[in-house]
């Protein structure tokens, strides 16, 4: 059966510099796959320059990769025409990290449902249209009468970013990119989101890639997770398994330095090998190992391939040397 | 489990919209005090030239030459007989109207080309920023004399090359800003929403780029026309202006060629530099509100 | 700990208000505490709430349309108290940095991009001890520094060509150049990512203890305060709702409110359950009546729609606002964790 | 400075005054006007005289300017002749050239533009620095609305008025020219000379001054209340720093920045910018001498004077580009 989408082997550079001489690799080669029959919220998880957001915006369209290509029901979105194209634009949707931004200022918020339920034809008649919103504003626990007819400035970041919920859910889209959705909303509202996300898995069969640097929140809302780091995959499986044993070195760092609100969780006892800052040029190898606690010399010389630890987890780590090297489908839990 | 709902939340009063308007006004008073002066100047040409014959009286040998203000001529006569009164009039009217043509121009070229190169970037930005940076190396003034020496017929000019002439340059400034705000929209995630919403280019720039620069297009228009007005006076000043049409420019090159100050005809220079003063003192004041109004930073306090 | 015993910093009934054109707005209302030696206070809170203002009052940093109303802020230093906010405005320019500094939030710009990172040093060393020799600013500006593990060509780089990390870390070299007997950090490493952030929070713990300073940590992430602080006060519309021990603030918090973001915050060893705090934070224009925090309390009374809350200081040295405690002297907590704030919603 | 970017500005610098002067070429040349036929057409109106074999003698002046030739081959004789420094013969005051003519104006126009640009670039900065910084006293902030209506009246028409009130009603200064021509029969190195030209300077410089020294305290004004917000400002206030040390360190430093560039900018235009000024007191500068030109139709002395308007923006823009990382740090070498 043709995966829902489909990632073979992705690669993104954006150049710099007037004449693009400066080449900066975000992405490179990876690969991806979610088939429909089974909705699923994978975690993409790294920090600031890891290549997750990038990721997002290939998937949605918004970019072309420099190599390889993203397939949206078998066919590459980069060529998609006519009909193909509509139904990707609405079956493929996303909500943003910042919860003001994603509002045009001039506009009332009733425009950011407004406009796809007018360019998809979602209603009939502006009645039906309005309903379809009310509805979705009540989903994400809204009061459509308070909301509707302000201005993004005169709502608060938590009830914005639900606005921004409440549009995927009009769509209801095949697949949402949720770029850091929570990252700039209260603690105390993040909850009510990542409840969101995870009905529409549950109710509405939408697979989710859920863009983040925050562990804690991926922990609890995904299915599987796939950490990135300076562009390439580093580790991916099961989140159960991966948080609770991560097996590459920086995974092991990353999860070491989340710092959970529990006091008998004490931030971690790892030994920080390399400073921040210090990510020396590593040419042809892991680029983790200038940071990397257990570095080999061969970890400079060649980028380690993926390792099957188990059906499902995988690691890009020489360490496990001994496993049998894995097939790119990582995600097809 | 369901999502909690909120508590009915009280919500936060606004002010109303004309509180909100005079609390504007009040912090930013160039806006109404440049609208009231154009609104006074508008108002002079259109009652004056009602009242007025100013296609006869505004012209040569209506009347004695070099009379003093009078009660007859209110505001005197020059040396070839024109009703300096009747000259206001109409050469507020002129001189406006080349302003608003060439400001037009200078805008409607200037947002499509500024569009073009932000929104689309590429080469077509690269040969766009290369010609304004050609274009900017020529100062104004000189490009403008060249063109209109050595390309218009002197003794042919009108108000519409005048236009012409001032819109030539009316529309870069425009362009910049265009660019510039394009490139800063551009990135602003709203209009990866729009794409996601299925929008096209042209209904990104129109229905969700464009009302947002509402407020710099209109400062933008404004800094046009005065622009082209300041064009045309330096061109009228050094005698490649419209030699039949009494424009406030051609007024004081009149003045100034036959050494008014000099002959103590006063009233010939005076008048139209009030005028002319009294022109870019509202513009600017315009302007600048209009700028103020445009800035997100005076905007955020509101 | 006794922490209480002897305070370097006390605060009283501190009151910050700010007059805008939709109206007066009390961002911090009667505020006080208490701030031991070599203490790390945790202030939490949403945004808006007045943590930021409470900070900037303390530095005297409050500019109009705000407006200091009342209160007072003694620090102990080793020539004696000084009141804080009652200091002219020369004396006060004088103890930023050298009683009380401030490490700002999004280090990214807080560095002059035109200055060298040593000249930005120097600057606030020539500024309170004019006395030393060139030779002497440089080499505490070194030293400062070096206790913050930053290599010693810091000194002559600009801030843009540092990494993120350690622009923060120029700040708290700064912010530890002359020794203040208060620190106070404002979302330090809200910036960061969290491996550099755990890098940070330990540079910045470890020279607040050899100073023996008291350090105040602004933010939102309560992971962060249960990792780094002794005390923690969670801040509600401008007031304190809860000061307690970290201990017992994430195993027994009695505000219903803290009760409430602590169910909320996702741990190891509740996965997949979501309670979020329902409706939003109040407008500071038009608090609710009484207790400001009733309309969205799951144990909201009668009594808290009329009249505010006492303020209830227990035995066991936590302070909380709060009309379920009000009579006791000795409080035991009528809402436990067991009870959530979700489960007895009506 | 690495050698390759200085390299790769100049080229660009190249292009660009290339650009910029065959787009010049090209103009006039596609006008229907004859230049030589101009100037005859001229003299008729002014004196009467008209040649009675007209058509010959333009085409005799037409082989003397090279006008005759295929366009692509004045073109080149054109460029070739502006490597040489050759702009050509003026038409009106033949067999004058006009790198002569030029070269007699310039120094007057540099002298009493320099001073001005200065002047009001040291006085506007100072001016909306205090009006942007929050503890300035409040008139020093009512300042800037009279400003903005002073910088967007042209000069000419301030010059106007000082003629008239000053010059000529209140008889403080000479009205015109650039030295008592009773007095002194040329430019010559003594003190009463400079002091009598002093004199005659005050009035264009003033009229310059004033209506641009709004645009450098508006321009600073601006950049200032953004420096103002900035976190470095705050952060220095946290640091106790006196307010000497941050006005001028952390604030003015950096809102001054912008200002070095649009300096450097004036100093590239100064050759224009003077122009009505000049023409209005008679000031023997470029200004006079376009306007000369243009009522004589001497072309040939209008593109003169522009070549050199545009030779000096250039060089003046590259050079903003050199210098402005040694003022910012931030910006490297890197762009071209």
């Amino acid at each position: 059966m043709t995966p829902l989408l489909e990632l073979r082997n992705v690669s993104k550079a954006y150049m710099r510099g007037v004449f693009g001489r400066e080449r900066f690799v975000a992405l490179q080669g990876v690969d991806l796959a979610l088939d429909e029959a089974r909705p699923t919220i994978i975690a993409i998880a790294g920090e600031s320059g890891s290549g997750k957001s990038t990721l997002g915006l290939l998937v949605l369209g918004l970019l072309q990769p420099t190599e390889g290509v993203v397939l949206y029901r078998g066919k590459a979105v980069s060529t998609l025409r006519g009909a193909d194209y509509q139904r990707f634009r609405r079956e493929v949707q996303a909500v943003f990290q910042d919860p003001f931004a994603v509002f045009n200022p001039f506009y009332k918020v009733d425009h950011l449902l407004q406009v796809p339920i007018e360019k998809f034809k979602l209603a009939r008649s502006r009645h039906e249209a309005r309903r379809m919103m009310e509805d979705a504003l009540q989903a994400v626990g809204l009061r459509p009468e308070e909301v509707l007819g302000r201005y993004p400035h005169q709502l608060s970041g938590g009830q914005r970013q639900r606005i921004a919920v409440a549009r995927a859910l009009v769509l209801k889209p095949r697949l949402l990119v949720a770029d850091e959705p929570v990252s700039m909303v209260d603690a105390s509202l993040r909850a009510a989101i990542l409840e969101s996300l995870r009905r529409m898995r549950d109710e509405h069969g939408i697979s989710i890639l859920y863009i983040t640097h925050d562990l804690t929140t991926a922990y609890h809302v995904a299915d599987s997770i796939l950490v990135l780091y300076a562009g390439r995959v580093v580790e991916a499986g099961e989140v159960e398994r991966v948080i609770r044993a991560p097996k590459h070195p920086y995974t092991q760092l990353l999860i070491d330095s989340i710092p959970w609100p529990d006091v008998t969780q004490p931030w971690g006892s790892k030994p920080l090998a390399k400073r921040e800052g210090e990510r020396a040029s590593v040419g042809s190898g892991c680029r983790f190992a200038p940071r990397c606690p257990s570095a080999m010399p061969h970890c400079w010389q060649r980028v380690p391939p993926l390792y099957r630890l188990a059906p499902e987890h995988v690691v890009a780590c020489y360490l496990y040397e001994s496993e049998q090297a894995a097939q790119a489908d990582i995600a097809r839990a | 489990m369901a999502i909690a709902l909120d508590p009915q939340a009280p919500l936060i009063a606004q002010p109303s919209r004309w509180t909100l308007v005079l609390r504007y006004l009040r912090r930013n008073p160039s806006l109404p005090l440049g609208l009231v002066l154009l609104i006074f100047l508008v108002g002079f040409g259109v009652i004056g030239s009602l009242l007025i014959d100013t296609s006869t009286r505004a012209y040569p040998l209506a009347a004695p030459p070099v009379q003093p203000p009078s009660a007859e001529y209110p505001l005197g006569t020059d040396r070839d007989g024109r009703d300096l009164l009747a000259v206001m009039v109409r050469g507020v009217l002129l001189t406006g109207a080349v302003g608003l043509m060439a400001g037009t121009v200078g805008i409607v070229v200037g947002t499509t080309v500024g569009f073009v190169a932000g929104y689309f970037g590429g080469w077509v930005d690269a040969v766009i920023r290369w010609l304004t940076e050609v274009l900017m190396t020529i100062p104004p003034l000189v490009l403008q004399v060249i063109i209109a020496s050595t390309i218009v017929d002197k003794n042919k000019v009108t108000i519409f090359t005048m236009a012409g002439v001032a819109s030539v340059l009316a529309w870069m400034g425009t362009a910049r800003m265009v660019r510039a705000q394009v490139l800063s929209l551009r990135e602003r995630a709203f209009v990866n929403m729009a794409r996601l919403s299925g929008m096209s280019n042209l209904e990104i720039i129109f229905r969700e780029l464009m009302p947002n620069m509402l407020p710099y297009l209109a400062a933008s228009f404004v800094g046009a026309v005065m622009g082209a007005i300041g064009a045309s006076f330096g061109l009228e000043a050094l005698g490649l202006g419209p030699v039949r049409e009494p424009t406030i420019g051609m007024t004081i090159r009149w003045a100034v060629y036959h050494s008014a100050i000099f002959n103590q005809w006063w009233w010939w220079v005076l008048w139209p530099v009030l005028a002319l003063i009294l022109i870019f003192a509202s513009l600017a004041l315009i302007n600048r509100g209009l700028d103020e109004l445009a800035n997100p930073r005076v905007r955020r306090t509101e | 700990m006794t922490l209480q015993e002897s305070p370097v910093l006390r605060v009283r009934d501190l009151r910050v208000t700010y007059y805008t054109d939709a109206g007066r707005v009390t961002a911090v209302n009667g505020v006080s505490f208490d701030l031991a030696a070599g203490e790390r206070l945790g202030l939490v809170g949403e945004s808006g709430c007045g943590k930021s203002t409470l900070a900037l009052a303390l530095m005297r940093m409050i500019k109009p349309p705000g407006r200091i109303e009342s209160g007072s802020a003694v620090v102990r230093t080793e020539h004696g108290e000084m009141d804080l906010l009652a200091l002219d405005e020369e004396s006060m320019r004088k103890a930023r940095l050298s009683v009380i500094s401030y490490i700002p939030q999004g280090a990214m710009n807080a560095l002059n991009p035109v200055l060298r990172v040593g000249q930005q040093m120097l600057d606030a060393l020539q500024a309170h001890a004019p006395h030393l020799s060139r030779a002497e600013m440089r080499a505490r500006a070194e030293a400062a520094l070096a206790s913050v593990e930053l290599p010693k060509d810091v000194f002559d780089r600009y801030p843009h060509e540092l990494s993120g990390g350690m622009k923060q870390r120029v700040c708290i070299a700064i912010g530890i150049l002359l020794s203040p007997r208060v620190i106070i950090a404002d979302e330090p490493t809200s910036a960061l990512d969290v491996v550099v952030q755990r890098q940070v929070m330990e540079t910045l713990q470890r020279v607040q203890e050899q100073l023996g300073a008291a350090l105040i940590l602004i933010g939102h992430d309560m992971g962060l305060m249960a990792q780094v602080t002794h005390r923690v006060a969670v801040m509600y519309a401008g007031q304190f709702v809860e000061v307690s021990p970290v201990q017992a603030m994430f195993t027994q918090p009695l505000h219903p409110y803290t009760q409430a973001l602590i169910q909320s915050l996702p741990r190891l060893d509740n996965r997949g359950v979501f309670r979020s705090l329902p409706g939003v934070a109040p407008s500071l224009l038009r608090l609710p009546s009484g207790c400001v925090f009733h309309p969205r309390c799951a144990q909201v009374m009668e009594v808290c729609r009329r009249e505010p809350p006492p303020a209830v200081h227990t035995a066991d040295a936590r302070f909380v606002l709060c009309h379920l405690y009000g009579d006791d002297e000795n409080v035991a907590p009528r809402a436990t964790l067991t009870t959530s704030p979700q489960e007895v919603r009506r | 400075m690495p050698l390759a970017y200085l390299l790769r500005r100049v080229a660009f610098m190249i292009f660009v005054v290339w650009s910029a002067i065959t787009l010049l070429f090209f103009l006039p040349r596609l006008s229907p006007i004859n230049p030589v036929r101009e100037r005859f057409a001229e003299l008729q109106r002014s004196t009467g005289w008209a040649p009675r074999d007209l058509e010959r003698l333009v085409k005799v002046y037409e082989v003397k300017f090279g006008l005759n030739k295929p366009l692509h081959e004045q073109y080149v004789d054109y460029m070739s002749s502006l490597l040489r420094g050759d702009l050509g013969y003026s038409i009106m005051r033949y067999p004058r050239t006009v790198g002569d003519l030029i070269a007699q104006a310039l120094p007057w126009t540099i002298g009493l533009l320099s001073v001005t640009t200065l002047l009001t670039f040291g006085i506007g900065t100072g001016i909306g620095a205090l009006a942007a910084w929050p503890r300035s006293p409040q008139w020093v902030k009512g300042l800037v609305t009279p400003l903005v209506v002073l910088a967007a009246i042209p000069p000419y028409l301030l010059g106007l008025l000082l003629i008239y009130f000053i010059a000529f009603r209140a008889k403080l200064l000479p009205m015109g020219g650039a030295y008592t021509l009773g007095r002194f029969t040329g430019p010559e190195l003594s003190f009463p000379f400079l002091l009598d030209v002093a004199r005659h300077a005050i009035l264009p410089a003033l009229s310059l001054i004033l209506s641009t020294v709004g645009f450098w305290a508006l321009g600073m004004r601006g950049m200032g209340v953004t420096v103002q917000g900035e976190d470095y400002v705050t952060f220095a206030e946290h640091k106790g720093l006196s307010l000497r040390r941050i006005f001028y360190a952390y604030y003015v430093r950096n809102a001054i920045l912008p200002q070095v560039t649009a300096l450097a900018l004036a100093f590239g235009s100064i050759v224009s910018s003077g122009i009505l000024v000049e023409y209005l007191y008679g000031f023997p500068g470029l200004g006079s001498l376009l306007n000369a030109a243009i009522l004589a139709n001497d072309f040939f002395v209008i593109y003169g004077i522009g070549l050199i308007t545009i030779l000096a923006v250039a060089v003046s823009m590259m050079v903003v580009d050199l210098l402005y990382p040694l003022l910012d740090p931030r910006i490297r070498y890197t762009r071209a």
